[in-house]
């Protein structure tokens, strides 16, 4: 059982993981043909990780209900939005004279589903990012400060972009435009890449500890 | 509490006030300013243009509803430009809850081209997986989407014919607002598949999309609102991102002006002697 | 078909030799015109099948006015299938590292890809010929049969696999020195500001706030988040000041949970730990925003440390912190945020800055050995950088092809 | 105009509207709306999931085109949903396993190739150009392959790979470059803050405009009535609070 708790699980890793890396040298078809076999397979067990990524809400906000804790009403608001859109979901629409089985539109009529969608989930989440654009403007007045040289680099960088990408910004200093289009060319794209390398780095060093087992924190989850 | 003190401690509705005012007032009055097109977009643009009739074109829209102004316009623009050159069209997402926005634009823009779904465009969805769905497609699309967004089975669709991977597509692009995007399509699409690729993206994202720009991985680069504007200029059909332009103007200046007034503010805190322990 | 081609040269030469008096400026372009030389046709290696490549020597006739044509088929029939100019497709034409290179740079390359207009089937024969055309005068090349068929190995990428071999012997030999042995790792200056700012709130007497940021615990900066809490959470014991961590993940709350605890005990104060000081607030990216906004306004914390990933959220979290006045540390490897980090608090560990951090605290060798490998294959991209500019340079400056030698272990050709 | 398009409209407005209550200050009306709005995006999801995962891409493969190999990856993700029986957890690793595994060996030789060398190839370029046939060094700022930006791209990638040097001290020529490391860093920061502010903008120039357009007559002027009962509405919520809202300073 110990073998197949613990070691299995590495096994897996291991095996999959130098395989499908050595795939990427070997261009014969049975080789190409494994590899769009379980590419497949991934998309569809990726469906059942969106499954997971949800369940632990509904769990949290359930405990908050049964507890009648502070706010629980927001939570009770929470389940009805998500009983609200999935009804609506599977509803059947008279219109298009079908059910609408998570279709926005059937035949170009919109559906009950594809109304929450549009005049609910768009708009919320629309104007909650939309907030930022306040915050970026009181924090420009209350604490952008040039705290030090470098923050003064930043700063002064930072304001010659918001000059060049407006249309007002380029009318009143030309050369802004020009200016912000070196800036991104080239001081930004270096580091950037540097940047880039250095996470790739990161990166490729992640996978290999997991290939090779010393990195297991994605198997946290369910005890031994 | 010396003057620049209080000045810094103002209630900060004030300012939220001053950039809905900014937004808004350009918004009712529109002043219209010249907008220049940038080297990234026309890299776009162009590429779009020498494709030649029948091409196959295919347009990921990777975002949600939160970038929907700086990215909608764009998908808006691009999938004009392609209907009007006679592109064949394929639609897709990487973003689950972008599916009813990309939806919306495809049925929409064709519509109002004269564009039939199945003849002339298809329209994929969503499907999970990202990477893996991506090096699928590259592999066998016909494996990847068994059927369009329409429960119609992709094999059957005059569009896609003679088309049987990501190798057999003439142009990319990928509307990106973070992860599961230009980068994905370039790591796990491009890199193998060999298809020319070219990026829309926010501009929160834009700045670490250069070093692939440079380097030619991606051959153009729409960026933000701004972008879309260019984009909408290109094609002579101003709208949605053009008239947000003077607005754009406006915010910028006063944010700009903000961070001049908070610099002066705190340099008078901190020059001022008794106060050196304020912040 | 020899007979044939006999006769043919014979009049091109012919044509040639009465010509001749005519054309001697001109002299290049106007060559005999004779089937072309060593013609070979190969089954195209590194490919999953289907693709052919014909070689031939290059030609003194070689010039724009002059074509070439390919031809083939699969039984007596050929069909013609690509026409170009005589001075194109040469080995040095195609994209290909040195080593992958089929014969010398200076001979004619055509690779046959089954594609539009053309299928070649794996395993089946093909006949494959090459004639040159110049004006009306066409002269055609003995045909040669080939078999297209699959290949084990992509030559064209063995530099990506060396360099994965290598790096990971890099990184994997790293962490076993760790192991063994202490590997020399920098101080970051951050952690000063972190010890600077925990004594500052000592001295006002206030709380201490410490966020771990949006990431779970699969995630290496919330990882580092909460290394970096352990330090923070042994001097705060040390100073009995309070301390206030609230979270976004359960998980990530319980790791952290036995983190402090175990700094507090560390510390010598375990009576002064305080079960709730790590505590759940919600998943919901704004809730949580709003909530720990709150928790600044009325608690007024004197430091606030932002460790972990943040998203849109951090501008709301550092702006409100910057506004109550206090210290504030930042450590974030999400790039998207650090410019507002960096702009409103008093210091930023950015990027891979609080990877090394925690590896500085923690000693841990697999992280610590993972930072060096990386440091190392830093230190190897900085050589080849450095080398290659010059060796390009050169390249250029004296109208050499050898530095290819080097540079195209370093490209992506394939 | 429909009445389901007028009632989008009115319903549309007014969450925006809730939301951005939220900069006079937290309120009951923003928790409705973002309690909402995670409901929604959750039963979005659900439903998306269900429609494409097991519809589109198990159900009609298998059932219509008899496509039974899709039975394993059906297996190994129903083993990922044992992870919520206790008994039964340890087998939700084993579908972990594969797909970090898969995942990890698909990512390696391919950022390898797009991310490393791709990038190194464009860093490595010749410091002078050949101009008609002699060997010249442009400094044409605005032509970024120009000799000089060449220069300036590799300052600025070697010193920003310096920077996050851990294993050796800064001292020296090391500290040199680490300085203008963090001087480049900074001026790409800055290039990042301008554009983010740009988008944050246009986030807001979006929403604005959307309301714009219900505050025509055809939508029955939804801005401007439900901007009046909102501000209403939290007027009268912040007299009925007992004690005095926290000031926000």
């Amino acid at each position: 059982m110990i073998f197949l708790r613990r070691q299995l699980p590495l096994l897996i890793t291991f095996v999959t993981g130098v395989l499908f890396a050595a795939q990427y040298y070997v261009p014969h078809p049975r080789s190409e043909f494994m590899l769009t076999e379980v590419t497949k397979w991934l998309q569809i067990i990726g469906g059942f990780a969106l499954v997971l990524g949800v369940t632990s809400l509904f769990h949290i906000h359930a405990v908050k209900i049964r507890r009648k804790e502070p706010g629980w009403g927001y939570s009770l608001v929470l389940y009805a939005g998500i009983l609200g859109t999935i009804a609506a979901g599977f509803s059947y629409s008279f219109a298009a004279g079908q059910w609408v089985n998570g279709k926005e539109t059937i035949n170009g009529i919109m559906t009950a589903f594809g109304w929450v969608y549009l005049n609910m989930m768009v708009p919320l989440q629309g104007s909650m990012f939309a907030l930022l654009a306040f915050f970026i403007a009181s924090a420009a007045y209350r604490s952008f400060r040039a705290r030090s040289r470098e923050a003064a680099l930043l700063l002064i960088a930072a304001v010659i972009v918001m000059m060049g990408r407006v249309p007002l910004g380029e009318m009143l200093l030309p050369v802004s435009g020009d200016v912000t289009q070196w800036i991104l060319n080239v001081l930004n794209a270096a580091v950037r890449r540097a940047i880039l390398i250095g996470i790739s780095l990161g990166a490729i060093a992640l996978s290999l500890k997991i290939i090779f087992g010393i990195e297991r924190a994605y198997l946290g989850g369910g005890k031994e | 509490m010396s003057f620049a003190e209080r000045m810094l401690h103002i209630d900060r509705r004030l300012i939220f006030l001053l950039i809905g005012v900014c937004t808004l007032l350009p918004l009712l009055y529109p002043v219209g300013l010249a907008i220049k097109v940038s080297p990234e977009v026309h890299g776009v643009y162009d590429y779009i243009e020498a494709l030649p009739e029948g091409s196959i074109f295919l347009l990921s829209m990777d975002y949600d509803p939160a970038s929907k102004p700086e990215l909608y316009p764009q998908a808006v623009a691009l999938l004009r430009h392609a209907f009007r050159k006679n592109l064949r069209v394929i639609g897709m997402t990487l973003w689950l809850p972008g599916t009813g926005l990309a939806e919306q634009v495809m049925t929409k823009v064709a519509g109002e081209m004269g564009k039939v779904s199945g003849k002339d465009y298809v329209f994929l969805g969503w499907s999970p997986g990202s990477g893996s769905l991506i090096i699928n497609m590259g592999q066998d699309l016909y494996k990847a989407f068994p059927t369009d967004y329409y429960s119609q089975p992709t094999r059957e669709l005059a569009v896609l014919k003679g088309i049987q991977t990501l190798r057999d597509v003439n142009y990319v692009v990928s509307l990106a607002a973070g992860t599961s995007g230009i980068e994905t399509w370039y790591l796990y699409g491009k890199d193998k598949y060999k298809f020319e690729l070219g990026g829309g993206c926010t501009g929160v994202i834009a700045p670490g999309l250069y070093p692939l720009l440079r380097s030619g991985q991606i051959n153009g680069l729409i960026g933000g609102m701004r972008g879309a504007a260019e984009y909408e200029v290109l094609i002579g059909q101003k709208e949605r991102a053009v008239a947000g332009m003077d607005a754009q103007s406006a915010t910028h200046f006063a944010i700009i002006l903000l961070v001049i007034l908070c610099n002066v503010f705190y340099l008078l805190i901190r020059t001022s002697p008794k106060q050196g322990e304020a912040r | 078909m020899k007979a044939d081609c006999g006769t043919l040269r014979l009049l091109a030469a012919l044509v040639c030799l009465c010509l001749f008096p005519l054309t001697t400026s001109e002299a290049r372009s106007q060559q005999a015109i004779v089937p072309p030389q060593n013609l070979r046709v190969l089954d195209a290696p590194s490919d999953a099948g289907g693709g052919l490549i014909v070689l031939w020597s290059e030609a003194d006739y070689d010039a724009p006015d002059v074509r070439y044509q390919i031809l083939v088929g699969e039984g007596a029939e050929k069909r013609m299938v690509a026409e170009f100019p005589a001075n194109s497709h040469y080995v040095r034409d195609v994209k290909w590292p040195w080593w992958a290179r089929v014969d010398r740079p200076d001979v004619h390359q055509f690779n046959l890809k089954s594609g539009k207009g053309l299928e070649l089937k794996n395993g089946t024969p093909y006949t494959v010929t090459l004639a040159v055309v110049k004006g009306t005068v066409r002269v055609e090349a003995p045909s040669l049969r080939a078999i297209p068929g699959p290949n084990w190995v992509n030559w064209n990428q063995m530099n990506n696999l060396l360099l994965v071999l290598l790096f990971g012997a890099v990184v994997l030999g790293s962490i076993r020195r760790a192991k063994q042995r202490d590997i020399f790792l920098r101080r970051i200056p951050g952690l000063d500001a972190v010890d600077e700012a925990i004594g500052r709130a000592t001295e006002l007497g206030k709380p201490i706030l410490y966020l771990t940021g949006a990431g779970d615990m699969s995630e290496p900066a919330t990882i580092a988040a909460a290394v970096i809490l352990g330090r923070v959470a042994k001097r705060v014991a040390a100073y009995e000041t309070d301390l206030l961590v609230p979270h976004r993940d359960p998980i990530v709350m319980a790791v952290c949970q036995e983190i402090t605890k175990q700094s507090y005990l560390e510390a010598g104060k375990p009576d002064v730990f305080k079960e709730d000081s790590n505590f759940f607030i919600t998943t919901d990216q704004f809730s949580y925003t709003a909530a720990v906004d709150g928790i600044m306004l009325r608690r007024k914390p004197a430091a606030n440390f932002f460790m972990g990933s943040y998203f849109a959220e951090a501008l709301l979290l550092t702006e409100t912190g910057a506004s109550t006045g206090a210290i504030q540390i930042a450590g974030t490897d999400s790039d998207h945020q650090m410019p507002f980090f960096v702009t409103t608090c008093d210091y930023t560990l950015i990027g891979e800055e609080l990877y090394a951090a925690s590896a500085y605290l923690s000693r841990e060798p697999i992280q610590v050995g993972t930072l060096r490998g990386q440091d190392l294959g830093k230190g190897f991209i900085l050589v080849v950088l450095a080398l290659g500019t010059i060796l390009a340079t050169g390249g250029v400056l004296f109208d050499t092809d050898w530095p290819r030698i080097m540079l195209d272990l370093f490209k992506d050709l394939k | 105009m429909s009445f389901e398009m007028l009632l989008g409209a009115w319903v549309a407005t007014g969450l925006t509207l809730f939301i951005f209550t939220f900069l006079y200050q937290d309120n009951p009306l923003f928790k409705l709306a973002e309690h909402l709005y995670v409901g929604v995006s959750v039963g979005y999801t659900i439903v998306k999931t269900y429609d494409t995962v097991l519809i589109r891409l198990i159900y009609e493969p298998m059932v219509t085109q008899g496509d039974w190999s899709l039975l394993i990856p059906l297996g190994i993700g129903t083993l990922m949903l044992a992870r919520y029986i206790p008994k039964g957890a340890w087998l939700s690793r084993i579908a972990f396993a594969f797909i970090v595994g898969v995942g990890s060996g698909l990512a390696i030789p391919r950022i390898v190739s797009s991310f490393i060398l791709k990038q190194v190839e464009d860093t490595v370029r010749p410091l002078v150009s050949i101009v008609q046939g002699a060997p010249t060094f442009t400094y044409n700022l605005m032509d970024p392959t120009s000799n000089l930006n060449t220069i300036v791209l590799l300052i600025g990638v070697v010193s920003v790979l310096f920077y996050f040097f851990f294993s050796i001290e800064h001292t020296g020529p090391v500290r040199v470059a680490a300085r203008t490391g963090i001087l480049f860093l900074m001026v790409a920061f800055g290039a990042a803050f301008g554009y983010t502010v740009m988008a944050r903008m246009s986030l807001l120039i979006g929403r604005l405009s959307d309301l714009k357009e219900y505050a025509v007559p055809q939508y029955g002027r939804a801005s401007l009535w439900l901007g009046l009962a909102t501000v209403v509405t939290l007027f009268l919520w912040s007299r009925r609070r007992e004690e005095p809202p926290p000031d926000q300073q």
